[in-house]
């Protein structure tokens, strides 16, 4: 029972966060709101029991992504955003989209008859120990193919970072 | 589908799906009304993250490790996304002064 | 260099070369360790803190500190205000307003007129001594004391009450008496009431 | 997961939180004692003897001193910064061993709050998030001194934490655990790290000199530079929180590097002094807080003795100098694990 | 013991980077003495492994690691030290340290001498991999790495645009041999699921003599084996091959390259024994190879062409006796010719090297006095090759036609032509060069010298070699010490298990007759050469059948027309009339009809990044939509 409390509480703090990210008008605020998002989903991973996961996640997404974006808003200086607000109408409409597709998804995802075999809170699986065995043995691949992934990422954000023209 | 939830007294799949289905479609009302930039680009990051918890959820209840390692390669593109895409919006800040998604229609030349 | 010797203001001056630092320099960490140690044997030295209101420095016998407004034997005033001190002030330190001595007041000071407000600026006086060595009456001195700290501008503007030595504990001016100074005081010739 | 065990995690938390707190305090004085002894001076001795009352008097100095807070800043955030540092710094004590097991009538109590079998990988973690509290604090004085630090801060954080994880997944290879209180179990008696991981604590030190924002790269709160860096616009508590959560990192850290690199509560002849076990517990932990002390001032020692990078300086040596350090080490013990398996 | 093939191919290859990547770093002579001690250690462990596998009758495998492991395709990367490796190893190195001592000598003038020693280690690295690998693909590395090699060291003046021409033109042509090869490759392993070619081998032995799967895939293993090894569509580029360096010539175009088909072959013995239309194909092309090679030698009028044309010959000398199931013949004349055409090359070198480059026979003779150390080693070289005894030609060249006349007696009359062309075209060589007058040219030539020792020490050794080495495998009329060919009785057993042998041994007569036709006809053919074309005759223009020959049968011209021409022409007319009229009027109605389409279309592409986000979201509300309702 405590867990369906917990994932009741994780759940209403990210998406109050969430909503918040799109209602700040401030791009630091969003940025903010963001990474609390994000740490209430290294909650859920933790309640899950995909330790590995939620530690990652938060390394990630809290220590680099969102630290990117928080310099990126800082060095633009996008502090206001005035002049950044769509019509109502749009709003509307992507409100109208966002509720079809909601409620779309959840009737789409119900109809698949997913067959649970296990206890999330005492699966094993989401260890270091297990998921290292299996990303080293059976996905070693495509693991050293992300590191290239990352080569590439990394010199392309320097080359789009120079200041000169090439 | 009940009767295996009722062994395990804890939290139903079914949560997990409204959950991340809800976050997702926050994602996307993002999308849909932001002008600026960083923002969609959070909002992205958003619904990135909402597939990502649904995986795990359904990885740990299936009991099938290959969800999380999914997870975690998601992880990786979308750090290599962010470093590309955030080095994008500062050239593009750059020579155009602005983020505003509405001004940037120069992709149509 | 060697060959033309320029004028050299200090012989701990060193000539600059920008050479291109050995490997062993470009590891920086010998010379962190000798800093280290240079640190470390600074930390076992014995520390030079005079710790002030307990222990004092030693000054020499004619410092010029604090000045004092002197009283004669008897516990007169001796300032007669004739203005000499402010006059040779050189940082315009000393103010005084001059008033004449009633009869009732002939025990507080020796001449008939006297300073009913005599003020030293602290913040504005050097210690230079000019206005001791003005004095013909031999009432203001300087001694080994020293002004103390404030935490107000204004207090640092010493009144009568503080520069007055107080009449049961006479401030020591002996030093400052020497054989020489005494024999100037006495050759009237320099004075300059002539 | 009983009542009994929760209030002696809980006690055993709070009373972490309290020493945490405690040392973070006399490491102010001693840093200043430090320095004066350096100095050839003495230091701070008049309140109390020895100045033992002056983190006290600093303390109260703090509390009493006017709340200034800038007209334009961002309220809310303005107060988030410093809160966030603090609670980062004390965040990280959690997985820090603080000593063996303690039996008390047959019950084994362990000095570490959380045995989490990821511990190193929650201090990445926590480390990570640490820039928060310093880009929020410099962001939200809306000062340009205040912003240039935290950006400077921030980037030096993020720098530094990469050569820093290299030098700990070193050590987590030699190991094979990511659990802290494996990670120093395994250094029973002598058998510490350092000795077949110098590189990576050479690495792993200067990494923890930046990332503690301690001399010599102390650049973000750059005084002649930047004013006062990221807390420019800081003043009373607030400030205190800053400057306060920099000792208890410094202590964190500290902490960190006896636990991963000297041994921990580990000590030598642990085994031939012939005392109880409850014993070599209590001593070890003295020794480990020998260690850290040792440590807290060898982090003063350097303070006082080099000067500051200048900033192009300290990215290039975290670049250029830090990482392929890091690496190089990590093939090396790579290739030597390989060599001696 | 397993570690000494790594070694092997380890250190030519670190020698190639080290003077690759230090090119103006290191002087000439530190070059030179790098890459040939290189060489020296790579002997030394050739030396080693052949001791081994010659003294115990086993093959070393050396595992290096698991190259290609894609479902049921697994591709070991595995070198395999068998008889027939190790004798290719010793040919190699043997002849390789040879070669790179020369070449000191011979390219110290060159402002690239490191650039051509990097070439050259990795020449021999890449030959190394081609003859240790355990299967096609991995031996397929080596086949492409010479065939680098070889462009690059035929072009390696690349100022000149000929030699680059030439470089091209090998290139090509390999290419198109190793076509044969590749499809050769697929079709076994579509065939036999592996392509290690022990496996192979043993899972080939089990089918029938005959059998067409097999009769396509050694026809186009054998397309690739012209390629390299310059047989009859596909031989012109080796003649032309010469523009590089002569030692490069010595090495890849006479001693090693080019017998890689032979190897090839002999190595996939069992392959070929058992589809005997190929091997009579191969006979016919060896053959007429052969012949034509060797009448074109004969009015060559350059000293390097003319022994590229005998190298030709040669090469299809030793097809022909692939063809007619000999290969330990094959084998055996292929070690001897790569130390006697090596010794030539070298000498050849040595006389151009004499005479500042000049390479026209016409503007030669005389030389015999001049350099006398290199006349006696031509000499030695000519009598070698063509095979007067007791030299090392005469025995593998007896050994071939003993197998000849055993086929049949035309078979070896045509078989002694050939020996015939090769005594008559290499004596004309050596007289013109040598024995006659002194031509003008050379008269002027003041400067004529003889080669340093670093030169000449490596042709004595090689001459050496040509002289004693045939002994080690003794015609049966003399002794019964077959030791070359019980040295390879183990690679061929399977193959000679399959298919009785023609190696049988000949009867007295019949080997006495072998031994002795040769004989007389090579001494009549001196006299007569001596008389020919000492006396200047034959350096007039060439007329009628002659003038064929020196012209190369027309060979290129032949090629020009069949091949180029009518495939410009084709090429033309696709251009012009189907491609500009046929299908761009297509095409272009295509592009118009969707240019008016996208006139109407790309209202919907304004630039704004929302609507594009919205249509998107829409549509995959749509997909959703349809899911749940489908």
């Amino acid at each position: 029972m405590f867990s369906t409390y917990l994932f009741i509480f994780l759940s209403a703090v990210a998406i109050f966060s969430a909503i918040n990210v799109l209602l700040s008008k401030n791009p630091i605020h969003s940025v903010l709101y963001m990474t609390l998002t994000f740490f209430t989903l290294a909650g859920h991973y933790i309640l899950l029991n995909a330790q590995f996961l939620a530690v990652v996640h938060v390394i990630v997404y809290a220590g680099a992504i969102m630290v990117l974006f928080l310099f990126t808003v800082m060095l633009l200086n996008l502090n206001k955003e005035g002049q950044f607000s769509k019509t109502n109408l749009m709003k509307f409409i992507a409100g109208i989209a966002g509720g079809l597709l909601f409620l779309l998804l959840i009737g789409s995802l119900k109809s698949f008859d997913v067959a649970v075999v296990s206890n999330p809170e005492l699966t094993q699986i989401g260890l270091v120990k297990n998921l290292g065995t299996i990303l080293y043995r059976d996905y070693l691949l495509p693991f050293e193919l992300s590191s290239i992934l990352f080569l590439s990422a990394m010199v392309g954000a320097v080359m789009l970072g120079k200041k000169d023209k090439i | 589908m009940e009767t295996t939830m009722s062994q395990f007294q804890t939290v139903p799949l079914q949560y997990y799906i409204i959950f991340c289905s809800a976050l997702f479609s926050i994602g996307v009302v993002g999308v849909l009304s932001k002008r600026n930039a960083l923002v969609i680009f959070m909002s992205v990051e958003l619904m990135l993250n909402s597939a990502n918890l649904l995986l795990t959820a359904f990885s740990a209840y299936r009991n099938d490790p290959a969800g999380q390692i999914f997870v975690f390669f998601i992880m990786v593109v979308a750090a290599a996304e962010v470093a590309i895409g955030l080095g994008l919006l500062v050239v593009v800040f750059r020579s155009t002064k602005t983020i505003d998604i509405q001004v940037l229609n120069k992709l149509k030349w | 260099m060697n060959q033309n010797p320029k004028i050299q203001l200090t012989n701990r001056s060193k000539v600059v070369s920008n050479k291109e630092m050995t490997f062993m320099e470009r590891l920086y960490l010998p010379a962190i360790l000798k800093g280290l140690y240079i640190t470390m044997s600074h930390f076992f030295k014995k520390e030079v803190t005079i710790q002030y209101p307990e222990v004092k420095r030693p000054v020499s016998d004619i410092y010029r500190g604090l000045h004092v407004l002197k009283r004669d034997d008897e516990g007169r005033e001796r300032c007669t205000a004739c203005g000499l001190c402010a006059l040779s002030c050189p940082a315009e330190a000393i103010t005084m307003v001059a008033a004449e001595r009633t009869d009732d007041e002939l025990h507080l000071y020796r001449e008939e007129k006297y300073a009913s407000i005599y003020e030293i600026n602290m913040l504005r006086c050097i210690f230079c001594g000019n206005c001791e060595t003005a004095c013909p009456k031999e009432a203001i001195f300087l001694t080994d004391r020293f002004v103390a700290s404030e935490t107000k501008r204004n207090a640092f503007v010493y009144g009568k009450d503080k520069l007055v030595e107080p009449k049961d504990a006479p401030i020591d001016i002996s030093k400052r008496q020497t054989a020489e100074v005494k024999t100037f005081k006495l050759d009237k010739s320099k004075s300059h009431n002539k | 997961m009983d009542i009994h065990f929760l209030t002696y995690k809980l006690s055993l938390a709070g009373g972490i939180l309290l020493l945490s707190l405690l040392i973070a305090m006399y490491a102010t004085l001693l840093e200043r004692k430090v320095a004066g002894f350096f100095q050839d001076r003495l230091g701070p001795n008049r309140a109390g003897t020895f100045g033992l009352l002056q983190p006290v008097a600093d303390g109260l100095k703090l509390f009493m001193k006017e709340e200034f807070m800038p007209a334009n800043a961002d309220k809310f955030l303005y107060i988030l910064g410093p809160s966030l540092t603090m609670l980062v710094a004390l965040l990280s004590s959690a997985v820090i061993p603080w000593g063996g097991n303690l039996n008390i009538g047959g019950v084994d109590y362990s000095l570490q709050m959380a045995d989490i079998n990821i511990g190193v990988l929650y201090t990445f973690a926590v480390v990570s998030i640490g820039v928060y509290g310093v880009m929020i604090g410099g962001w939200a004085s809306n000062n340009k001194y205040a912003l240039m630090g935290a950006v400077r801060a921030a980037s030096q954080m993020i720098s530094y934490e990469l050569a820093m994880s290299m030098a700990i997944v070193t050590i987590v290879m030699t190991t094979g655990s990511l659990s802290v209180n494996d990670i120093v179990a395994q250094q029973h008696g002598f058998n510490w790290n350092i000795w077949t991981q110098p590189i990576g604590f050479l690495v792993f030190i200067v990494c923890a000199f930046a990332e503690c924002n301690r001399t010599p790269f102390d650049l973000p709160e750059c005084e002649t530079e930047l004013i006062g860096g990221y807390h420019t616009e800081y003043s009373s508590m607030k400030l205190g929180f800053y400057l306060f959560s920099e000792y208890i990192n410094m202590f964190i850290a500290s902490a960190m590097i006896s636990s991963l690199y000297f041994g921990g509560y580990n000590f030598p002849f642990m085994d031939v002094l012939g005392v109880s076990p409850n014993w070599i517990t209590i001593i070890g932990t003295a020794v480990l807080f020998i260690k850290i002390a040792f440590f807290m001032f060898v982090f003063m020692w350097i303070r006082w003795t080099l000067p500051r990078f200048r900033y192009d300086q300290l990215m290039r040596f975290g670049w250029k100098v830090l990482l392929p350090m890091a690496m190089v080490n990590l093939i090396l013990t790579g290739f030597f694990k390989l060599l001696f398996k | 013991m397993q570690l000494l093939p790594i070694l092997l191919i380890v250190f030519p290859l670190l020698g190639f980077l080290l003077l690759g990547l230090t090119q103006k770093l290191m002087s000439k002579s530190t070059a030179g003495i790098l890459a040939s001690s290189v060489i020296f250690i790579n002997l030394v462990i050739a030396t080693v492994l052949f001791n081994f596998v010659s003294s115990n009758n086993e093959t070393l495998t050396t595992f290096l690691f698991n190259w290609i492991n894609v479902g049921s395709l697994n591709i070991p990367f595995e070198f395999v030290v068998d008889r027939l490796s190790a004798l290719m190893l010793l040919i190699i190195n043997g002849v390789g340290l040879m070669i790179h001592i020369y070449s000191i000598g011979y390219m110290k003038e060159d402002e690239a001498n490191n650039r051509f020693f990097s070439y050259l280690n990795l020449f021999v690295f890449f030959m190394l991999i081609l003859v240790l690998s355990s299967n096609y693909l991995v031996l397929f590395i080596g086949w492409e790495g010479v065939g680098l090699s070889s462009y690059l060291l035929i072009g390696f003046w690349f100022k000149d645009h000929a030699n680059n021409d030439a470089a091209k033109k090998a290139f090509i042509y390999n290419r198109i041999g190793d076509l044969g090869f590749l499809i050769a490759m697929f079709l076994l392993y579509t065939n036999f699921h592996s392509l290690t070619i022990s496996e192979i081998a043993a899972k080939a032995s089990t089918l029938e003599i005959g059998n067409p799967t097999l009769m396509v895939i050694t026809l186009c293993l054998f397309v690739g084996a012209t390629g390299k090894s310059a047989q009859i569509p596909l031989f012109t580029w080796l003649p032309d091959a010469m523009a590089g360096p002569t030692p490069v010539s010595a090495l890849i175009h006479a001693a090693t390259m080019v017998t890689a088909g032979i190897y090839l072959i002999a190595r996939s013995s069992v392959l070929f024994v058992l589809s005997p239309i190929t091997l009579n194909i191969i006979l016919i092309i060896g053959t007429t190879t052969a012949i034509v090679a060797g009448l074109i030698a004969i009015y060559q009028n350059d000293i390097k062409k003319i022994l590229a044309y005998s190298t030709v010959s040669q090469l299809g000398f030793l097809f022909m006796a692939v063809g007619l199931g000999s290969f330990t013949g094959a084998m055996f004349h292929l070690f001897t010719h790569a130390f006697f055409k090596a010794l030539l090359f070298l000498a050849a070198g040595s006389v151009i090297h004499a005479l500042n480059n000049e390479q026209d026979i016409r503007k030669m003779g005389g030389l015999s006095k001049k350099i006398p150390a290199t006349f006696a080693l031509f000499v030695i070289g000519t009598i070698a090759i063509s095979g007067l005894p007791p030299f090392a030609g005469f025995f593998s060249k007896e050994l071939i036609l003993g197998v000849a006349y055993e086929h049949s007696l035309t078979m070896g009359l045509v078989a002694t032509l050939v020996s015939l062309l090769t005594s008559i075209y290499m004596f004309r060589l050596l007289f013109v060069v040598f024995l006659k007058p002194e031509s003008d040219a050379v008269k002027a030539n003041h400067h004529v010298h003889e080669s340093p020792k670093t030169m000449l020490l490596p042709m004595s050794i090689l001459a050496f070699f040509s002289m004693v080495v045939g002994f080690i495998n003794i015609p049966a009329l003399f002794s019964e010490n077959h030791q070359f060919e019980n040295y390879l009785a183990p690679i061929f057993e399977i193959s000679h298990k399959l298919v009785p042998s023609h190696e049988t041994i000949p009867n007295v007569t019949e080997e006495w007759s072998i031994l002795l036709l040769p004989l007389l006809v090579i001494v009549s053919i001196i006299l007569f050469s001596y008389k020919r074309f000492v006396n200047e005759k034959a350096l007039q223009s060439a007329s009628g059948l002659t003038s064929l020959m020196a012209d190369k049968f027309y060979f290129d011209e032949i090629y020009d027309f069949i091949i180029v021409k009518p495939s410009i022409f084709i090429s033309n007319f696709f251009r012009t009339i189907v491609d500009q009229t046929i299908l761009n009027s297509f095409i272009d109605s295509i592009g118009s009809s969707t240019l008016l389409i996208g006139n109407y279309v790309r209202r919907l592409q304004s630039g704004n990044t929302g609507l594009y986000l919205l249509l998107m979201v829409f549509s995959i509300i749509t997909v959703l939509f349809l899911n749940i309702i489908l």
